[in-house]
């Protein structure tokens, strides 16, 4: 997905890249407000391909500091936000 | 050439008792032909005048092979030929296979799993309500619940409605019988016996944190992979903690191959080998963890990843456990646990200090070792992670 | 037929006894060359040279009477009546042959003229006969049971079963032996320490005669007495035949065991010639009658093998038909 | 059963059975009886006792030993229009009338399209148990149940000797009735008005296993299953009543229902008729089973004499209890 991807399209890949690294994860009952670790199995290895599956899409270097902003839904869409060009609309 | 019999396909003139120019009567024995069954004679079923021989005795030629001409009987002849050809036997009727059509069983029809199916799925403890037939009518099949098992916690489809819980404990209740075994026996036959000792980490964590910062994500290393590279190096440095105790006495390795505590999602434990853990750099332990933590969760582990480990690291690190008391895995002879790396008090020169402080415990076999070298090996452990750039 | 005398024949008589018998002799020769052209397969056994008892005996015979004959039964079932075309049908395995196609030349069947097969099991009718005797005494009707077997079946245990429950009951049966001293490839003398066939019926007291299977007219008026005889209950009767077969057993036979000038011999004894120059001789029939009865037998071949070769093969959607029975007999 | 039956009345399986035939013989004047010694010994296993006095020469012959002759002859007989009843004293000398009952019997009606169908009862007595040794204990009914043309049925009850001959009397085909030799003392009261040729029985339903079986064999399956119940484990006894055809429906529907399948045949099991219902039961209820398809058979050696030893050969309540365990055993 280019840069200046649209909210929608965004979320939707956000979360495809989040059941690639945990597939046993259910996306419909994922509540976007909650850290995933209370929802299911999340650990370090977890977030580490995480964070390396968001810096191969979306091409944004993620310093291990930042790791605690990804480990949520809502958290990590608006640090991704921050850190693409503005997107071109929804 | 006359068919005699079924399976008669040739036949050999022998003589002729006849030559061109002769009148021959029907029924007139004309020829003499050499069968398996020994020397027929030919008798002729037309009337006429013996024009040419077509065949010299002594030849052998197939069935319905004109042997010789009557006069004026060539075109005809030649037709007739054609005529009698032999008709294409018709099709042996092929029996109608009779399958019978047993009545259906009565209410909801039950689901179509093979009795090899089913007994692996007991064996591994599958949920088979939670396994999608692939075989022919949607027959659950021994490749489904293989596939379905070696996915792990892996639900069938994320789309399936099926609720996380009841599935996760069917998957790791043949798990739970695997380790249940093993603690076991562990308990049983191995006399335990454990030393705690708490670290100053920081410098470790201090280090970890420049050399990722100067790297992009994917080259990034996790706390784990120090952990399992120091317990390695102390391994190979002393004896007594590498290698199988079997039939009675302590078989020490050479090589140390680090089993790595990795639970599986929704349940269960395994703790595949990384072979020679103490000759790999960071980075390549790293991707070898990778690699193996991936396998796990795919259900798609080697055979030789399993049985090799000749010793043992167990990290809760994110349970945020102080310490553990691990179980060794036999026939291995020890495990080391690391607990969560917490803010403690520590004293520095005197004064109290908060510090990054982790507790590290080794469970040994004190049938091979005694405490005063567990006490040693554990030491070892510490100075390795005191001093994180030579690992 | 009327039971007349065995006396001279009239020429009338003469002409059907002589036409039954070149009827049979035109198509067993068609049929051993339909067999080289493939059209027939499996196994057939040709009557050439025994025309005579097959004419003779049937001729004595009733319509109620019962038959049971073996594999080489196209010259009964023809002096029965069986049709040429349904016959050469079932030569082809035709599924307008008189057993369906499915039994082929050694299993002829025609229930409506009470012809209860061939039999390739040898001594297998005998029992069946047996058997078919004792339902027309058990139901008091006059028919009998005529049971044709060659001299091999008196090896069989069932030939000696046979002949003793059939006496022993009484029953209505005649044991017709045609005797033409060759088992297949088993001359009599080598198979059987008795070779008098007609001395075994004396065993089990049952009346017994033999006579020269060639001669029409000898088999006619042996076969007229002995079926008097058993309608008027006087139990069963053996009629051994003593006759020669011109062709080899069936169609792949070398026939090693026996050589050639003695087949010579027996051809110019053989039925037709026999009877033909008799007739000839005293008068009661002409060379012209010979060529004409000749001709209408070989029509009528002709005209059987065209109804064979145009008549279709059973679908094989029909194989299980008749496993079991589809009506109550 | 009802309490009305309760009054039914109680009889032997050989009294039964000359019920049937005597009941046949008054109903038809077609049918009549023939085999060695039936008439003035009163048959060898005193089944035709009295027949010869009530009914007379004509229509209870007694026969030479003859056995190819006189099976034949029941041949010639029902193509001849009649019903004839053929006693062969025991399966074991029917191998002398092999080649009437296959070759002609079995054959005749296909292989004249039809024209000659073959309305012949043949009775034999079947089985071992009586120490008679191996040339008089066979039980061949898996043989003879191989050969299409042919009706194989086994009458094991009172009621199905009672009624079975008139249903094979009806039909149009060789039917052939084996009758057990250790049923004959049997007793138990008569409460059918009639019987079919075309289906099995289940004698005892159960929910844990099908237990299948036929003729001699049904009352040790009886027993056997009371004492599974004494267990815990309901055995469904199927009683197959008839060898050919086989009742498959009913089979399937048992197998279907308990999962598990345990077939006894006093047969041997190679080529028997249990390896024949096996197959079947794999080939159309795979997917239902939960335990291989077992079985209990004769052991495969010829009858001996001796008890102990024929006890030990012979199917018993003992090794079908053992069976019906491993099969619906859990674990292990």
């Amino acid at each position: 997905m280019a840069a200046g991807v649209g909210d929608a399209a965004l979320r939707m890949r956000v979360l495809e890249l989040l059941t690639s690294v945990a597939p046993d994860i259910d996306t419909q009952a994922l509540r976007p407000e909650l850290e995933f670790r209370e929802q299911f199995d999340f650990d370090s290895m977890d977030v580490f391909n995480f964070a390396a599956a968001l810096h191969a899409e979306f091409g944004v270097d993620i310093p291990e500091r930042d790791y605690r902003q990804l480990l949520g839904l809502d958290k990590c869409l608006d640090y991704l936000r921050r850190r693409l060009p503005a997107a071109s609309g929804p | 050439m006359p068919s005699l019999g079924s399976e008669m396909e040739s036949g050999t003139l022998v003589e002729w008792k006849i030559k061109p120019g002769d009148v021959v009567r029907r029924g007139d024995i004309v020829a003499a032909v050499e069968t398996e069954k020994g020397i027929i004679d030919i008798e002729s079923f037309e009337a006429g005048t013996i024009e040419r021989l077509a065949v010299e005795p002594g030849m052998r030629v197939a069935v319905d092979t004109p042997l010789a001409w009557f006069v004026g009987a060539v075109a005809e002849a030649a037709t007739a030929a054609v005529a009698t050809a032999p008709v294409a036997a018709p099709a042996a009727p092929a029996p109608a296979p009779a399958v019978p059509r047993a009545a259906a069983g009565g209410g909801a029809p039950r689901r179509r799993i093979s009795p090899a199916a089913r007994a692996h799925a007991a064996q591994l403890g599958v949920d088979l309500d939670a396994v999608q037939g692939s075989g022919p009518a949607g027959t659950v099949t021994l490749q489904d619940v293989e596939a379905h098992a070696r996915a792990g916690a892996r639900v069938a489809a994320p789309a399936a409605p099926a609720p996380a819980a009841p599935s996760a404990a069917g998957r790791s209740a043949a798990m739970r019988q695997v380790i249940a075994a093993a603690m076991s026996r562990s308990k049983r036959e191995i006399p335990h016996y454990y030393l705690q000792a708490a670290l100053d980490f920081t410098p470790a964590r201090d280090w970890l944190e420049a050399y990722n910062a100067a790297r992009p994500v994917p080259e990034r290393l996790l706390p784990a992979v120090l952990l399992i590279k120091a317990v390695a190096r102390a391994a190979a440095e002393q004896p007594g903690f590498n290698g199988y105790y079997a039939e009675g006495r302590f078989q020490p390795s050479t090589a140390v191959h680090a089993g790595v505590a990795i639970a599986v999602r929704g349940g269960g434990l395994v703790a595949p080998a990384i072979t020679e853990a103490d000759r790999l750099t960071l980075a390549a332990l790293m991707q070898a963890l990778t690699g193996l933590v991936g396998r796990v969760r795919t259900g798609r582990m080697r055979s030789s990843e399993f049985g090799s480990a000749t010793i043992t690291v167990n990290s809760l690190g994110e349970e945020g456990i102080d310490l553990l008391y691990p179980i060794i895995q036999p026939p291995q002879v020890a495990i080391v646990g690391f607990g969560s790396v917490l803010e403690r008090a520590w004293v520095v020169d005197g004064r109290v200090v908060p510090r990054a402080v982790l507790n590290v415990t080794l469970a040994a076999d004190h049938r091979v070792t005694d405490g005063r070298d567990g006490a040693r090996f554990l030491a070892r452990v510490l100075r390795h992670l005191a001093a994180p750039a030579e690992l | 037929m009327s039971a007349a005398p065995a006396a001279p024949t009239t020429r009338e008589h003469a002409l059907e006894l002589l036409g039954a018998m070149l009827r049979i002799r035109a198509f067993e020769d068609r049929c051993a060359q339909l067999y080289t052209e493939q059209k027939i397969r499996g196994f057939l056994h040709l009557y050439n040279g025994e025309e005579a008892i097959a004419v003779g005996v049937l001729g004595a015979l009733g319509p109620a009477d019962a038959i049971v004959a073996t594999y080489r039964e196209h010259g009964h079932a023809l002096a029965r009546g069986v049709p040429m075309g349904p016959l050469m049908a079932e030569m082809y395995g035709k599924r307008t042959g008189c057993s369906g196609g499915r039994g082929g030349s050694m299993h002829v069947f025609d229930v409506g003229r009470r012809l209860y097969g061939g039999n390739a099991i040898v001594g297998g009718g005998l029992p069946i006969a047996v058997g078919l005797a004792l339902a027309e005494q058990y139901a008091a009707r006059p028919g009998l049971a005529a049971c044709f077997f060659g001299e091999g079946a008196v090896a069989e245990g069932e030939f000696h079963e046979s002949l003793n429950l059939a006496a022993l009951w009484k029953l209505p049966v005649l044991f017709v032996c045609e005797n033409n001293r060759y088992a297949m490839g088993t001359a009599l003398e080598r198979s059987e320490a008795v070779t008098d066939i007609h001395a075994k019926a004396a065993a089990y007291g049952i009346r017994a005669a033999a006579v020269d299977g060639m001669d029409v007219l000898a088999v006619e008026a042996a076969a007229r007495a002995e079926v008097a005889a058993i309608r008027d209950g006087a139990g069963p009767g053996f009629l051994e035949c003593r006759t020669y077969r011109l062709r080899a057993h069936s169609m792949f036979d070398a026939q090693l065991y026996r050589d050639k000038a003695e087949v010579e011999a027996w051809r110019q004894r053989g039925p037709l010639i026999r009877f033909t120059t008799s007739c000839k001789a005293t008068g009661l029939i002409s060379e012209e009658d010979f060529q004409r009865l000749e001709r209408a037998a070989s029509e009528e071949v002709e005209a059987a093998v065209r109804f064979a070769e145009a008549s279709e093969w059973e679908p094989v959607a029909d194989l299980a038909r008749h496993v079991y029975a589809e009506r109550a007999p | 059963m009802s309490a009305a039956a309760a009054g039914a009345a109680r009889l032997s399986y050989r009294e039964a059975l000359r019920e049937g035939i005597r009941a046949a013989l008054q109903a038809d004047p077609r049918v009549f009886l023939m085999g060695e010694d039936i008439g003035r010994y009163g048959g060898c296993y005193a089944v035709t006792k009295g027949l010869l006095a009530e009914f007379g020469e004509q229509r209870i012959r007694d026969t030479p030993l003859s056995e190819s002759a006189f099976v034949g002859a029941g041949i010639g007989a029902a193509l001849g229009g009649l019903r004839p009843v053929v006693e062969i004293m025991t399966v074991n000398f029917s191998l002398l009338a092999l080649d009437q009952i296959v070759n002609n019997a079995a054959t005749l009606c296909h292989m004249s399209g039809g024209q000659c169908p073959v309305p012949l009862v043949i009775r034999m007595a079947t089985g071992a148990g009586r120490q008679v040794a191996a040339q008089h204990s066979h039980s061949l009914e898996g043989w003879y149940a191989h050969i299409p043309g042919l009706r194989i049925v086994a009458p094991a009850t009172i009621d199905d000797a009672r009624w079975m001959l008139g249903a094979a009397l009806a039909c149009p085909d060789p039917v052939l009735i084996f009758e057990h030799v250790g049923l004959l003392n049997t007793e138990g009261e008569m409460r059918a008005d009639g019987a079919d040729l075309d289906h099995a029985a289940i004698r005892r339903p159960g929910r844990d296993l099908s237990l299948i079986t036929y003729g001699g064999s049904l009352p040790k399956c009886l027993e056997a299953a009371t004492r599974l119940a004494g267990e815990g484990v309901e055995p469904e006894v199927i009683d197959l009543r008839t060898l050919r055809p086989l009742d498959d429906a009913l089979i399937f529907e048992s197998v279907r229902r308990t999962h598990r399948a345990l077939i006894v045949d006093e047969g041997w099991r190679s080529g028997g008729i249990s390896a024949e219902i096996g197959l079947r039961i794999a080939e159309q209820a795979f997917y239902e089973l939960d335990a291989p398809i077992a079985r209990v058979c004769t052991a495969e050696v010829p009858i001996p004499y001796p008890k102990h030893l024929e006890d030990a050969a012979l199917p018993g309540v003992e090794g079908i209890v053992e069976a019906a365990r491993g099969l619906v055993a859990r674990g292990g």
